[in-house]
């Protein structure tokens, strides 16, 4: 954060001073008891309403509850706010609240030097400390010297505020949380009362619940205000974002609500066959809520019967619809292919997560491409759109659907576990902006046959059944074109096989071109695609800032490419990819077009920094 | 437009395409079971599917003139529960074989018969694999030589009507690829059944298994060893239906009527639609040996029925939130203007 | 060397591994009675192996200091059926749970119980996805709100041992994660069967689904509403042992000692062994309602074990072409000599 | 076939002359009740015998028994037979047997200009050629003026034959392949011995059937001698094939047959999972058949059941192996990671078919190279091995052993539906000359973790349960290098990424440098990989006896590839790649070389004829 003094409040003698910065980035680590998603999504909120640029990063331990007070028990909420237009929820925290020893430690070695530390001294005792792998109370020796520490005894003045009323310690100890959000708060000048209004919605039946909590968020404040913690306090202005409606989202939920407005701007009922696995399952419980919009949702046996049901819900003209994640898409591949061959219209939806085999199931990573466009058995292209951030899932949905109901293909929709938990605000389109997805079923009996084609598009005619006089068959068998009749001609199969190609090709011919963005031309292109789009943005931002030949490209479509892309390309003399897996998109790029892009991997389950792309960046220039 | 249902004829249901089955395979009169019954329904030609796995069997799709899904290999009872559960008003007929449903598919199986989709599933049992020429199937009796197991198989066979029962099936029934009339009979009451309904019909195959329902098809045996199924009658067999099956401590005995004064009276009167199914589990594990065979319809009861439930689901919430727009769904949650 | 199995103890069994289930789960306990009975069995520690699939009860292998293999959803009684069959001598437990072995694992769960092959398998049933935070399960009750059933799931639940005495379980039986001398006992009695032991243990998840079984584990349910079942004794149940499970017209029905005349000798007496299982289903299915939950072991046959029959195959057919080499093989079929 | 006449016989008038010629192709083909295959495999066995080269295609319909005299219940059988070293089955028979109108219609566009026809005229009746779509009988039309026909009443004549034997008319009627088998004895001057003695043994408790058949091929010998059809006989000399002991063999045999041997060498019990599939599921059979070598085959519910079941095996120190096609294939992508992220042996078989979805399941094609390179989850290499002739599956198979013990990872095994039904006479190898795969497990306690490596193959060791002391757990979660434990820690998962990948790549210092046949660099080379082998030879050779400058090289490895293959690569200015697919290999080796390689695809699932490649290399050096 860069910081500009102003000084609002010099009368009181250690009154902090307020400083105005654009940017700043909190991190909330406790036990995953300690409710930390819930005070980072209420910072959160309550920013977005002040009218911050924001974007949020929550890391879950992999257990539902593991043992308390250990690492692996650690819950994170990171957010990043800004008063002008951010990309990613930043690299480093300039604020780490820490409930515990474990979150201290785990988060500890990201926090900005000089940053706040705001520490709940109350859990750092002996059990904790071992749990947490300390053989020194890190309060006690001068490991935390580099930051400015502020020691509170959350736990103790929590139940001193709580004193009064009649709940159990259980409860009370609860509401901690709201403790060291009242500080933040304090700390970075926020109003109180979204969240208190919120809390009285939520405990609307328990009163004292209610009550209970707005009285340790107040007591965090006030204890701030009293003690007069912080030498500095901070201001974020809100940022200049364009006019519009905004609100908070998540990817899943973009992702859910996109699905919805395609059925509705199609008028195909939505169906999605799904079964539960990290970090998709959140689509299947938003879309369960949207009965009151027609979908209806499966959830199937195993991932086989969910992409099946889907296909056989496509053959009756919906909206057919799966979700997954890496290991279930492995399952569904043979399914996929059933569609392929039977061109019928389905959408794929893969969150990526860390791989191979169960691998990490709470991380992030892009590595499904080449599963996506390969995991198939024989030559079977499917077109594949990538989400780049939290909010343009809504979009891709959208692009998703489009391309399946015209060209009668199944399509790949890829995001990962980091923009489907990660969010920020979006600023809402007009529903009439909405491209309009209108589908017509095959009614007409003359002339018909199962898989005579659309010449444009090559898309075969949708004849559902309970239509009378276009009774047909499909099936997985190589069909004979236009007929659709099984047909074991050499000459058709070969014919087939590439026209199945062609389709998936010419829809190159019906999406934008790729934009770059800087120079047109020049020294260093950065390539990105997926949920790297904020990183890079930034990385190449602040390069360009410092006068750095180098511009970006980002990939919506994986398959088919954009047709300028291999134009694009060769206007740079050199190309980096950054991809969270070994070189997947690299590896296409490289062979369709010839030109020796080069990857920069980074597997650790997490996204990219910008830091990180920009020192490649200047690497690239310099070598 | 809707056809005129009352019109449609067996050759209705007949397509164009050539049929290629083995001359003398059972599947044959399966077929023209199924085209003979079709049209007596009352249900729209247009509104027929038949989806289908892989196997000799699951080609049947093709030679029936409706809407047909050839699909993958034991998944047709998951393709088959999506389009119905979008498509209620559909008749969807589900064709399976005992690889394609009981082996690779048996998940799918059992999982659309707890839920008990509206779905009618016919499994062709022929005790083999046929379309990959002739391993034993997961129906195939204890000791079978064929080309994968040269010296016997090892694997205990499934009952295919237990299976069903044990997965809470509400309507089950068995019957013959010879025996037309009754075939017929039971295809109808499968049609008639509002939840999920699965039939095993035995099929032969005479090139990988030939007769191996002999001990049921057969002259002799058609009438000494196979108790048909009345509802509400007592299980009585023999061609001069003098023999019957008595409950015994809870388990069936076969006894002769006349002798030490056994009468009709003392056979179990069948009654399909008991809350508890285990003595219709009890039934159809007699197959042979000591004891007749049971054909004809086992369980039927009534059970809520899954797309029903679905589409009342969704009824009742439209009505709750009937106003809901897309523009509705987008401004939710909290929003904030910037202007 | 082997390990003196004589002297092992609990502790033998416990991993370095922390346990990372929430406090509270059931899985403990569960996890503690398996850690007490395995010294027991006279096996020496090297040759127990643990295999699971995905799931909250799915990482118990990490707890147990035995080889152990936490594969992928669903597949653990496939992976284990491998393992089993190339090492027989090993004693190999399943670990799995309702979502795990019912939902996506249905099907190798089916297959294993026909073939009998000699696992243990453990099925941890919570009547909920546990691990993905909270989904209904194939076990779940109808009715049941949960993150994807919001307005109530409308599918009908598995009685998972229904499902498996319907695919031809030779040994089924019930107990509940708290009631410690219980399950031990029938951990043990699944140790001693030859062929597939399934055994499904009622296991509190207090997080997603806390006491969903309160109906048999509540202090006045304990005594009151269980059927604890003893091999060759009558099925009576009651803190005064003075109800009991009568055969009427081939169904349970719940009686009074004392009332009507009825005694103890009226009540059905138990055979675990019984050639048919319609009873051990017909007890299964009761789970609540007007009739006692049955715990123990419902059924136990002899039968032929699936790894024993591969084995004696190879055997027979190593000692009668014994001597066969690879020169052998290779050179065989018709070969001819260019010089 | 070059012919060079010899005059032999010029005694009888209308004798026919005898030719030499050094290479000849005769194609079988009836209905399916027709017994074509055997007909075909006994001219392969006595052309074996007699010592010529030879190589088989067999052609079978799709349904176990189509509809009697429709095209698609023709069953074919082409064999080619050579006086030299030959490599595929030939592209267009000079000798076409057509037992009835369906099969002459389907084979008639394959028979060489003035090549021999013989047709069995007793089935050219109306219901037949309507059956076959023939509206005039082209017996009786000049259509067939450009091949030397021969009619015969095949059927009449087989029944005379048996006049006096007391068979009823099925089994009469079924021997007479028998007579067209003697006619083409004759007309190629085979001996029928062989087959006399084969039909004694095959009917050794059926004396009367083995009689009748035997009966019969005389009679259609005698026949050609007593009518003299033929104006002239050829004679095909034993190829100069290198000494040794020969046997026919096809390539599912020669691949159950490898993975005994690789049982047997490396001292592990051979286990194979399998769930059945065409056309792989020869090998389930024919290892069941191999009890008393220790195997054992578990025939299992589905094709996730049988990798399992393998891993589980695997776990347990077996050599476990699964066998399956492309569609069983995508239904096992889930499970081969979990084999490599525990990092066990596995071989995985994958006989390929055409595709996608259900396809072609009788026909070959070689388009799942990207499946199995990239159809899992993540980031999963594993090496990939490809068998280029039936004899060679035997080589591959323990080719795949070595690598899947020796590196302890999953190894795929592609073959394809060509090599795996065709056949070849294959000079056997010795015993010792196979290699040494001997393995051994860990039993040493001191030191172990489960995830220690050997520092040169990175292969972890193989500690397997009932070892005492040993005990420990794998998974498919995320694994801490060496210890072995469950790790979420970011830079391991990196590490371990990376490690996967470079265990993989290392192989490529354990495999031979790929070789390239004529010159070692030039204007074009034709690099294939799997069963193009025979159809690329033929064509470079015949292109270099022209003088062509183009060169071949053929790929074993397919991952990862040979060291020396980019160089190798590089040396040639044009790059043809003739794949059964779109262009698989093409687009991994664009991608890791960057050279210009183009495909030449062919996807008719047959495989390709000599002559297309060479005019596909005579119109590159034009071009
Ligand atoms: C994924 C997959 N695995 C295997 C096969 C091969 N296959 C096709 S049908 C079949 C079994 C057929 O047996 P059944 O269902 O009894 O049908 P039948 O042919 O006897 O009617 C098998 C193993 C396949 N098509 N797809
Ligand atoms: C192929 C695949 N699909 C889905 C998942 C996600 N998943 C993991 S465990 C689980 C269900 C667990 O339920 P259950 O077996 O009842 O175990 P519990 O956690 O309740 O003990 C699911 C759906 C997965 N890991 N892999
Ligand atoms: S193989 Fe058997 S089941 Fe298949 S078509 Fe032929 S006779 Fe019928
Ligand atoms: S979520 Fe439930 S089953 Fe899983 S560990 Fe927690 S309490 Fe146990
Ligand atoms: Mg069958
Ligand atoms: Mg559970």
């Amino acid at each position: 954060m860069s910081t500009e003094t102003k000084e609002k409040d010099t009368q009181a003698k250690a009154a902090p001073t307020v400083e105005s910065v654009d940017d700043v980035v909190v991190r909330f680590a406790g036990d995953s008891g300690d409710g930390m998603q819930l005070t980072g999504t209420q910072f959160t909120s309550t920013s977005a309403l002040v009218g911050n640029d924001l974007a949020t990063l929550p890391e879950f331990p992999a257990e539902i509850r593991a043992p308390q007070g250990t690492l692996a028990g650690v819950s994170a909420f990171q957010v990043r706010i800004a008063d002008y237009d951010i990309h990613t929820p930043g690299d480093a925290p300039d604020c780490l609240v820490a409930m515990n020893p474990a979150a201290l430690k785990k988060s500890i070695g990201d926090l900005k030097q000089n940053g706040v530390l705001i520490v709940n001294t109350d859990e750092f005792h002996d059990r904790n400390l071992k749990k947490a792998g300390y053989e020194v109370n890190p309060l006690e020796d001068d490991s935390l010297a580099a930051y400015r520490v502020h020691k509170a005894d959350i736990t103790t003045m929590t139940f001193r505020a709580l004193d009064e009323m009649d709940l159990d310690s259980k409860a009370k100890n609860r509401s901690r949380n709201m403790f060291a959000l009242g500080m933040v708060y304090y700390l970075f000048s926020r109003p109180i009362e979204t969240t208190i209004e919120w809390l009285n919605q939520k405990f609307a039946k328990k009163a004292d619940i209610a009550e209970a909590n707005i009285k340790v968020l107040k007591a965090g404040w006030n204890f701030c205000e009293i003690t007069q913690q912080f030498q500095v306090r901070y201001e974020i202005e809100p940022a200049k974002l364009q006019a519009g409606v905004y609100r908070n989202i998540m990817g899943n939920s973009a992702l859910s609500i996109g699905l919805v407005a395609a059925s509705r701007r199609s008028g195909l009922p939505l169906f999605l066959g799904s079964y539960p696995i990290t970090p998709a399952s959140d689509i299947l419980h938003e879309l369960a809520g949207y009965k009151s919009f027609g979908v209806s949702t499966f959830q199937a046996e195993d991932e086989i019967a969910a992409v099946s049901s889907a296909i056989g819900a496509a053959f009756g003209g919906a909206l057919a619809v799966t979700t997954t994640s890496g290991p279930g898409l492995a399952l569904k591949s043979e399914a996929i292919n059933l569609a392929l061959m039977t061109e019928l219209p389905l959408i794929v939806c893969n969150i990526q997560r860390g791989g191979p085999s169960t691998g990490l199931p709470t991380k992030t990573e892009q590595a499904d491409l080449l599963q996506v466009m390969f995991g198939r058995n024989s030559d079977s292209p499917v077109p594949v759109v990538a989400a780049s951030s939290p909010s343009d899932c809504f979009f891709a949905a959208l692009e998703a659907v489009r391309l399946a109901t015209q060209y009668m293909v199944p399509v790949v929709l890829l995001s990962d576990g980091y923009i489907a938990n990660g969010s920020e605000p979006w600023r809402l389109p007009e529903i009439e902006s909405l491209p309009d997805l209108r589908v017509e079923f095959r009614t007409e009996k003359e002339g018909f046959t199962p898989y005579m084609r659309n010449p444009e598009t090559l898309a075969r005619a949708w004849a559902i059944p309970g239509t009378p006089g276009l009774e047909h068959r499909v099936g997985g068998l190589e069909k004979e074109d236009v007929t659709g009749n099984v047909s074991y001609d050499p000459a058709n199969h070969d014919h087939m096989v590439r026209l199945r190609a062609d389709k998936v090709r010419r829809i190159a011919n019906d999406i934008p071109p790729v934009e770059v963005v800087g120079s047109e031309s020049g020294k260093v292109l950065v390539l990105g695609w997926g949920s790297t789009l904020g990183a890079i943005t930034g990385a190449v931002n602040e390069a360009r800032s410092k006068g750095l030949d180098v511009s970006r490209a980002h990939l919506k479509h994986l398959n088919p490419f954009p047709k300028n892309l291999g134009d694009v390309l060769r206007r740079f003399e050199k190309i980096i990819v950054p991809e969270m897996n070994l070189g997947q998109l690299t590896m296409l790029i490289r062979a369709e077009y010839l030109v020796d892009a080069q990857v920069f991997s980074k597997i650790e389950g997490k996204p990219f920094g910008r830091q990180e792309i920009l020192e490649r960046i200047e690497q690239t220039l310099e070598g | 437009m809707v056809t005129e249902t009352t019109t449609l004829k067996k050759k209705d249901f007949q397509s164009d395409q050539e049929v290629r089955w083995c001359p003398g395979c059972g599947d044959y009169a399966i077929l023209s079971a199924v085209q003979a019954v079709f049209p007596e329904l009352g249900i729209p030609k247009e509104n027929f599917v038949i989806v289908s796995g892989i196997g000799c069997s699951s080609r049947f799709p093709y030679y029936m003139n409706t809407y047909g899904f050839h699909t993958i290999h034991g998944r047709a009872p998951a393709v088959a529960t999506g389009l119905k559960l979008t498509r209620p008003e559909l008749s969807v007929w589900v064709v399976t074989g005992d690889g394609d449903g009981l082996s690779i598919g048996g998940n799918h199986l059992i999982h659309t018969l707890r839920r008990n989709v509206g779905l009618k599933i016919l499994m062709f049992n022929n005790r083999i694999y046929g379309l990959t020429k002739g391993q034993y199937s997961p129906t195939s009796e204890v000791g079978k030589r064929t080309k994968s197991s040269p010296v016997g198989s090892l694997d205990a066979p499934f009952s295919p009507l237990s299976v069903a029962l044990g997965a809470g099936a509400t309507f089950v029934a068995r019957s013959v690829d010879v025996f037309q009339p009754h075939l017929k009979a039971t295809l109808k009451r499968a049609a008639e059944h509002e939840g999920t309904a699965f039939v095993e019909i035995y099929q032969n195959c005479n090139i990988f298994n030939d007769k191996a329902f002999s001990y049921v098809s057969d002259k002799e045996a058609r009438s000494e060893d196979v108790v048909y199924i009345e509802n509400g009658e007592p299980l009585l067999f023999g061609r001069e239906k003098n023999k019957g099956l008595r409950l015994s401590d809870g388990e069936f005995e076969v006894v002769t009527l006349g002798e030490g004064g056994v009468t009709a009276e003392d056979c179990l009167k069948w009654d399909e639609a008991r809350k508890n199914p285990a003595l219709a589990f009890q039934l159809a594990q007699l197959d042979g040996g000591d004891f007749p065979t049971a054909l004809g319809v086992l369980r039927c009861v009534d059970a809520p029925n899954y797309e029903q439930g679905v589409i009342s689901q969704i009824r009742s919430e439209e009505e709750s939130h009937g106003d809901a727009t897309l523009q509705d769904l987008l401004y939710s949650g909290d929003t904030w203007e910037v202007g």
